[in-house]
């Protein structure tokens, strides 16, 4: 079942700085939510305090109403909530193909119409499909995963997120250090993954694209949402050139 | 000949000895901290085994058999509170403590040994207690057989090994090698290393790595007090269990790890027995400079290669 | 034998030539000490007139005597002045002697090493002469045959090392002459297991200019900066960089604790300063390389290293004036608003007198009138101690605001560099950062 | 007379002033023990020599943020060298001193090197791994250490004169007051403030030129001097040392003195090694039922119980909580009498 999530007044306290100051937003089921922003704006601990890798000072999140704030990272994960952080962070001791299984570490059987389906059966379609859209993970599924070129532990990241089989699919900066060719393949998969009724909520610098198949999208600067609108509206705004390209 | 045999039983004794090293290494890939504990740990288990085997010390020297039925149960009730006490160690003491420093860490499992030795005469008497040799009362059964066949086998062909040896590296072995392949093909295994791998991303994909760093304590503890009981009763003298008796093999084990390099798991294995076969090389031509020889011998070699013969450099970003 | 000798004798020669820069490098710190002491002694005795006078005052004594007193304490403190202006020019001068000394030493060796990089350069230009003619004989003759091609493939990869390398020594060169070029990176590349996080990229930084490197996240802004303060040893290519004397230094020979010898500094991205040191030590700490008190001076606390701390905490309480933090100097760091935590960090980067500054990522975590303020400071700084700044930064308005040259990367590339406006502009930066089509 | 009593202030605020009056507090001990009926007097001198050795543990550990399990064998060479220099060789406490550091400096050197060169955790195992060695050494080199059954001291001589054990004991606390100076001074010196620096970060210490191992490496062997001095004075004092006693647990019990009374301060370092080792044999060596048996080693698991505790809850150690309480107590007491003048 797709998921909604709800953040409610969410403040997180680094220490010496606060890094996010009463953000409060919505990403409907089904949808695709880009979080943009410059860098320091607080957005990779926005998606890091809804993945459990960063607690929560104060404020709420909700998981489809249920809450699920400073709860373990693990417990969030079996909840179907999936993530890709940022700067790939690729398992350096394991292959690619043992990376991936890690993703699908808390998969559960499921049970369809009466059928169940093996955890088993369930990782190797999740494999194969995973292989279907990153063919070069395919090849390269026997090697060292640290010895991979940038773009393609960009997309072990991202595949190793969806080999959870995740309703709620968390990205921080899936562009990040990739050809723009690579950029538009990962972004035709984001589509495709929205087809299937899947959420997705998307920190990204790149904001062009990320509008383009975005429904909705959040402006932080330093910690507080400064826009949000649709992303249709969004892509028109001078504003945010600015905010990425100075005066 | 001479130096067959040497290898042979070098390999042979340092069968237990992996055993410690396996488990300084599991828990420093998992913590990131070195375990200074894991002896005491496993001497605990040690006396609990001749505790439970013998009550009261035989003073003549005279090391009653038991039977194999309470030998099994002494080594198990041993290696059964050794894994508590150590799982205890990271749920009681490491999750309380926020801010803990790996040093942090280490001078917790230093005051640990300080506890254990406290404590050990309190609950054991002063004097020093006996293991006897494991196998002494499997006679008459199937690896009884093959076992004498080998031993036999090879003192035919000139090369003299002892039988309890042979037992406790099979022992090893097989244990060790079930925790490889459970590394490498389990749930579990997968769990270990992509926590040693990053912790964060770890639990970020679903893994509890709570419970994953607990059962490498426990596993660890478990290890240590197998490879203390092992260990005590290779040595099958009277009064081979003393409070201090596992020091020097923890020094061995972790000397093991630095040649090995702390990086793998098959590394500091490989140190193990690298390193029995030149201790045993050393001591019998250089007393009693060999032990000096041999960890000098391993400093410079880490000098040459800090990370260790086996270890990977993975570059970090700043 | 024969190479293998040559080789030995060069290597020996390298370690030489680097033991004496070093030596060098020391030396000029014993001059930027010179230069604070100056500035301690002033201060010293200014204090001690001001003692002696008010002293006077205290007594009762006629405006006439207090005249006269004056006078005299005038003359006194004059002339304790020009006596210890004296001193230390003669300890400079000193200084400067044993400068030229090392200097005589090492020059041979210099010499040695650039008569031998000009023999590399001739036999590489005379080998690259060769592989054009195999390259263009290979294509004329073999025309179809695969074979030939991998040939010629092989061949032009060679050929194209080959010209990187003599890139690489004549930007050596073009630097050595070029005394205005502060910084030259030459075909620098850094890889990670498979990622090439730096990929042959070359630039110069000129003397007295804010220099902005920017580009989207993972471009390799930061492995730039750490290959330059050489906390990442690079894969391939090299920096130079022009000192105080003019004089042409390969980064690449110096550790991570040498490079604030030759008057680089950095800051931090996350302001790493030692939370249990008060702010006054904390840029004591920053002054470390200018301390020559041995172990047992410190031990026992001779005046040699009590004189040190003197000179260079009066050095401290100066820097913390001007930038406006003397208030916090004996508060502890921790729990400081981050505005004033990053003033410390650049306090302290202040301390040796450098002449070039690397700031990462200065303006993170300030709100928009801090980083205004830090615009400010930045251009004041720059003009008040002649430094030449670089600076990695996200925040475009600062790097537009303050940068003389910007350099834009992405993927460990250069995609443009020029000044402010030209790089607002060019398309491929806004690309780079929006994504556009 | 008013001018003394500036005098005197100005002195008093001094930092050394503190450390003097302690000696001179100590010096009353001998005295004070002649209406006690138990002689306290060698408990105090082995706490004090314990209090040197922790001294230069404290600034390996706390400064350098570095532990190190070989304390008892540098004690140990401390013990043997004068036994071999004074004794043996008939020649006086000076030569022995520079031979103990000498031997100490040299096997420091060559274990702290590798080891800090690595990672500083290393250096845990790796001196755990000397004392490994050291014990076997010791056994082994009986000429000069007595072998298994250990070796006695004749006497103290000091410029040819041999002296009383009262006398020795004056000499102790004068030597724990130039330790508590000389630590004081290289806390407070370029050296200390960079070992801080590279304690708290690496990358930031190196890029302020600071040869980061240089400075762990000089905190280790100072450390080690600081042992070799103390087992001088043991010897000098107590007159008997035998190798297998210098094992695990002395260099854990000076570890637990320095981590529980605060690493980083040398009052602190002080309460430590006067509740480890002070209390043990002031006290429970005292009670019959204590010291021997099962409880022997029952200090063993207060210390052991307090080294967790305090890194677990305090990891600035029991100093660090005093302030904190008395503090507190300022406050409140401020607070009581700002409110008894509003009413």
């Amino acid at each position: 079942m797709p998921l909604t999530l709800e953040l409610k007044n969410l403040v997180v306290d680094y220490g010496i700085v606060k890094a996010l100051k009463d953000v409060s937003m919505t990403v409907e089921t089904g949808s695709i939510v880009a979080i943009l922003g410059a860098n320091g704006a607080g957005k990779t601990t926005l998606i890091k305090s809804v993945s459990g890798a960063v607690k929560v000072a104060s404020g709420k999140i909700l998981l489809d109403g249920e809450e699920i704030t400073n709860s373990e990272p693990y417990k969030i994960a079996e909840k179907n909530v999936m993530q890709s952080p940022e700067g790939r962070m690729i398992l350096a001791g394991l292959t690619v193909e043992e990376n991936l299984l890690v993703g699908a570490y808390s998969l559960k059987s499921l049970k369809i119409d009466g059928q169940t389906i093996s955890k088993k059966q369930r990782t190797n379609d999740l494999l194969t499909k995973v292989f279907n859209y990153f063919p070069i993970l395919k090849e390269r599924r026997k090697q060292q995963a640290s010895t991979l070129s940038g773009g393609e532990q960009q997309m072990l990241a991202i595949g190793r997120a969806l080999m959870g089989d995740p309703e709620l699919l968390l990205l921080d900066e899936p562009s990040l250090g990739l050809a723009p060719l690579i950029v538009k393949d990962i972004f035709e998969i984001l589509k495709q993954i929205k087809k299937e009724g899947k959420t997705i909520l998307i920190v990204e610098q790149n904001a062009y694209q990320t509008l383009k198949i975005a429904d909705y999208a959040y402006v932080l600067e330093l910690g507080k949402v400064k826009f949000e609108g649709k992303a249709k509206d969004l892509i028109k705004d001078e504003q945010l050139m600015k905010a990425y390209l100075g005066e | 000949m001479y130096i067959i045999e040497l290898i042979i039983n070098s390999i042979l004794q340092s069968g237990p000895l992996a055993l410690a090293t396996f488990a300084i290494v599991l828990i420093f890939r998992t913590s990131f901290t070195t375990n200074f504990a894991q002896g005491m740990i496993g001497t605990v288990a040690a006396f609990i085994t001749t505790y439970i085997l013998m009550p009261s010390p035989d003073i003549t020297g005279n090391v009653p058999s038991p039977t194999f039925l309470t030998y099994l149960i002494a080594i198990s009730v041993g290696i059964i509170v050794s894994f508590i006490i150590s799982m205890l160690v990271d749920i009681v003491i490491f999750r309380n403590s926020k801010y803990i420093t790996p040093v942090g860490k280490q001078i917790v499992t230093m005051g640990i040994v300080l506890i254990i030795t406290g404590l050990i005469p309190f609950f054991f008497g002063i004097s020093d207690r006996s293991l006897p040799r494991i196998g002494a009362n499997l006679e008459g059964t199937f690896i009884d057989t093959i076992l004498l066949s080998g031993v036999e086998g090879l003192r035919d062909i000139g090369i003299f090994v002892k039988y309890h040896m042979v037992l406790g590296f099979l022992i090893s072995f097989i244990i060790i090698g079930t925790l490889f392949i459970m590394l490498k093909y389990t749930r579990w295994g997968l769990g270990v290393r992509a926590t040693a791998s990053n912790e964060n991303v770890a639990s970020m994909m679903g893994i509890n790595t709570r419970f994953i760093t607990a059962m490498s304590w426990a596993i660890a503890g478990g290890l240590g007090a197998l490879a203390a009981i092992l260990i005590s009763s290779n040595k099958g003298t009277f009064g081979n269990v003393t409070v201090y008796f596992m020091v020097a093999i923890q020094v061995q084990a972790f000397f093991a790890a630095i040649l090995g390099g702390f990086s793998t798991f098959h590394g500091p294995i490989i140190g193990i027995i690298l390193l029995t076969f030149f201790k045993n090389l050393f001591t019998s031509y250089l007393n009693p400079w060999g032990n000096t020889v041999l960890y000098l011998f391993v400093l410079l070699i880490v000098l040459i290669k800090p990370l260790g013969l086996f270890g990977k450099k993975i570059a970090k970003k700043v | 034998m024969k190479p293998l000798f040559e080789k030995m004798k060069h290597l020996l020669n390298q370690f030489l030539r680097i033991y004496y820069t070093k030596k060098l490098l020391k030396l000029n710190k014993k001059k930027v000490f010179n230069e604070n002491e100056m500035t301690f002694k002033n201060h010293q005795l200014e204090q001690k007139k001001e003692r002696l006078i008010s002293k006077t005052e205290s007594k009762e004594l006629s405006e006439a005597e207090v005249q006269t007193k004056r006078q005299e304490i005038e003359i006194r403190i004059e002339k304790e002045l020009t006596e210890a202006k004296q001193n230390i020019i003669t300890k400079s001068a000193d200084i400067e002697n044993k400068i030229i000394k090392m200097k005589a030493k090492r020059d041979n060796l210099q010499n040695a090493l650039i008569s031998k990089i000009e023999n590399d350069l001739l036999a590489l230009k005379e080998k690259n002469t060769h592989l054009e003619k195999v390259i263009s004989e290979a294509k004329k003759t073999n025309k179809d045959l695969n074979q030939a091609d991998e040939l010629i493939q092989e061949k032009e990869e060679e050929l194209k090392n080959n010209l990187r390398k003599i890139n690489i020594i004549e930007s050596r060169k073009n630097t050595e002459e070029n005394t205005d070029i502060h910084l030259s990176l030459s075909h620098l590349t850094m890889k990670f297991g498979g990622l090439k996080a730096v990929d042959d990229l070359s630039f110069d930084v000129k003397k007295g200019e804010i220099f902005g490197l920017i580009g989207p996240n993972g471009a390799g802004k930061t492995t730039v900066f750490n290959c330059i303060t050489q906390f990442y040893k690079p894969n391939g290519g090299d920096i130079y960089y022009n000192d105080s004397n003019n004089e042409t230094n390969s980064l690449l020979d110096f550790k991570v604790h040498d490079i604030i010898n030759l008057g680089i500094v950095r800051t931090f991205q996350n302001v790493e300063l030692v939370w249990e040191l008060s702010v006054l030590d904390n840029l004591l700490v920053g002054a470390h390389s200018l301390y020559s008190a041995g172990f047992f001076s410190q031990l026992l606390h001779l005046p040699k290293i009590r004189y040190e701390e003197k000179v260079l905490k009066t050095r401290a309480l100066e820097v913390l004036k001007k930038l406006d933090i003397l208030a916090y100097k004996d508060a502890l760091p921790y729990g400081l608003p981050y505005g004033v935590l990053k003033k410390i960090e650049f306090a302290r980067t202040l301390m040796t007198k450098p002449n070039l500054i690397i700031l990462d990522e200065p303006a993170a975590g300030l709100n928009d009138a801090e980083t205004k303020e830090l615009a400010q400071l930045i251009k004041s700084l720059r003009d008040e101690f002649n430094l030449t700044i670089f600076l990695v930064e996200h925040d475009m308005g600062l790097v537009m605001e303050v940068c003389d040259t910007i350099c834009a990367i992405s993927f460990g590339k250069k995609i443009a560099i020029g000044s402010p406006s030209e790089i607002q502009k060019h398309p491929k930066v806004q690309e780079a950062y929006l994504g556009g089509e | 007379m008013e001018k003394f009593k500036l005098h005197f202030k100005r002195i008093s605020k001094h930092p050394f002033f503190g450390f003097v009056l302690f000696g001179l507090a100590l010096s009353l001990i001998p005295i004070f023990n002649n209406f006690l009926p138990v002689s306290f007097v060698d408990s105090a001198a082995k706490t004090l020599i314990y209090f040197i050795v922790a001294l230069g543990f404290a600034l390996l550990i706390g400064y350098g943020g570095l532990a190190s399990l070989g304390t008892s064998s540098f004690i140990a060479i401390g013990t043997f060298a004068i036994y071999t220099v004074m004794d043996l060789l008939n020649m006086p406490f000076a030569l022995a001193i520079l031979i103990g550091v000498i031997v100490a400096l040299m096997v420091g050197v060559i274990f702290g090197f590798v080891s800090l060169r690595i990672e500083g955790m290393y250096l845990a195992i790796v001196t755990l791994g000397l004392s490994e060695i050291m014990i076997e050494l010791f056994k082994n080199f009986d000429k000069f250490t007595g072998g298994v059954s250990g070796t006695t001291f004749s006497s103290f001589r000091l410029l040819g004169q041999s002296l009383s054990t009262n006398q020795t004991f004056f000499i102790i606390i004068i030597a724990v007051v130039i330790a508590m100076i000389l630590t004081y001074n290289l806390i407070n010196s370029p050296t200390g403030r960079a070992l801080l620096a590279a304690k708290n970060s690496d990358s930031a210490a190196r890029a302020m030129g600071i040869s980061v191992i240089k400075y762990r490496l000089i905190a280790f062997m100072v450390s080690t001097v600081y042992a070799v001095i103390g087992g001088m004075f043991y010897m000098a004092y107590i007159k008997f040392s035998m190798g297998s006693t210098w094992g695990l647990a002395v260099s854990l019990n000076i570890l637990a003195a320095v981590v529980v009374g605060g690493s980083k301060s040398i009052w602190g370092v002080f309460i430590g090694t006067f509740i480890i080792f002070g209390l043990d044999l002031m006290v429970f060596q005292q009670i019959p039922f204590l010291s021997q048996g099962a409880f022997a080693n029952f200090s063993f698991v207060i210390s052991g119980v307090l080294i967790i505790v305090v890194v677990m809850y305090y990891p600035s150690g029991l100093i660090g909580l005093f302030k904190k309480m008395t503090f507190k107590l300022k406050n409140k007491l401020a607070k009581k009498s700002k409110g008894e003048r509003k009413s």
